[in-house]
């Protein structure tokens, strides 16, 4: 699965992209940023306010406990700041 | 005010991510260009704004392709909602932006004033707080400046339209 | 939102009365030129429409002075009720003109969103029902056309505002 | 006393101004409008509906219950149509 990262959860993380195999139970959203904060410290910053994390799955926005499904790429990123 | 009635053509739909600036009075006038059934056109400027004298640039960093695509859908939300509209535009830049400068530019075009104001108005609520775009600022003094923060208000005014 | 802070400078206001058109670009750009503390630019622009295809020409007739002095009168309250604007601007032409063209701008600019929107909306509003203008159709016939006849609604807009 | 007229009300009655000698019972802009609708078919016919004509005096509106005073123009027409 190819994640995508964008402003601060970027910075934190050092990466703006990755492919990563994610274990069977990660099922939602949700799953995932808990199981990415528990991959080291700079992951367990990233995603230490989990709640804000904002999910795009496939250019889409979709709530935390939406199931990622056969997702290509899921986007992380803070709540948008644009206009 | 015939809210319900259908636009005569398929309303022009017209989003844009870019570096470059805009022109907003050739936008605007690109509206209602060459019709006679557009009495009105509502659009909205957004500028990098220098709260304490401090700021060298806000960095626009964006999600290239989703960026474009929900600008799309809250443009098409807001044609679904306001069927008099003849033509949405909306631009929003990314990358290194001074204080003063343009960083987004909506417009609706419609028969009467109403819808085009309330398009305008919805555009900018949920292009604040659906497209992917984070602003960091960098300081004159050359340190590292914060991630804006979101604004509560900012979801709140997209509340308003649910 | 520091909805009652008082604007650094005080606030920029343009009211014009006049038969040639105005550069909407132009209009818009001149409301934060220059200057770093605006972050938003609200505008609208109103059009001659023509409604069933039989009209050569609204002939807008005003009344000398107070026209001028009614809008600006409009925009002072503007001001007044929205005291973090930093500049607004009302244009508004009379005489002959065919559809198509522009009739009126009102721009409002402001730190934040919100006050810019509504302040433009509020002009709209208070022009329609204040100014002293007055809208003749002549047709594509050659036929004398009607007085446009003042719509309810557009006091009801205004009342909103009360 | 200056009278303007605008749109429907000089095109009824033929003017675009005039000045008038009022008598004392003018008080307010609705005597006026009323004693103006006594002189002749095109005031009948360009004041029939009264409640409809909107009055300023030197310049600003005023309702039609308000006295007129010193007024040196007062301007009679149609609601306005605008922006």
């Amino acid at each position: 699965m190819k994640l995508v990262y964008f402003a601060w959860v970027r910075e934190r993380i050092g990466l703006s992209e990755e492919t990563v195999d994610v274990p069977d139970h990660v099922v939602t959203a949700g799953d995932l940023i808990r199981w990415l904060a528990g991959r080291g410290d700079a992951y367990a910053h990233a995603f230490e306010a989990a709640a804000q994390i904002r999910v795009a799955v496939d250019q889409e926005h979709v709530p935390q406990d939406a199931p990622l499904g056969p997702a290509r790429e899921v986007a992380l990123f803070p709540p948008m700041t644009g206009g | 005010m015939a809210v319900d009635e259908p636009a005569p053509v398929p309303a022009q739909l017209d989003v844009r991510v870019q570096a470059a600036d805009f022109d907003v009075g050739a936008e605007i006038a690109r509206l209602h260009a060459g019709r006679t059934d557009v009495g009105a056109v509502a659009s909205f400027v957004g500028l990098c704004r220098d709260e304490g004298g401090t700021l060298a640039a806000l960095e626009l960093e964006h999600y290239p392709g989703m960026a474009e695509m929900e600008i799309r859908r809250v443009a098409e939300a807001a044609l679904a909602r306001w069927p008099m509209l003849t033509a949405v535009t909306a631009i929003h830049r990314h990358g290194r932006i001074p204080p003063g400068d343009r960083i987004v530019l909506v417009a609706a075009a419609s028969p009467h004033r109403t819808a085009a104001f309330e398009a305008a108005e919805f555009l900018m609520d949920f292009l604040k707080t659906r497209a992917p775009f984070w602003k960091k600022e960098h300081r004159l003094d050359g340190t590292e400046g914060a991630w804006v923060a979101a604004k509560d208000t900012d979801d709140a005014k997209a509340d308003r339209w649910r």
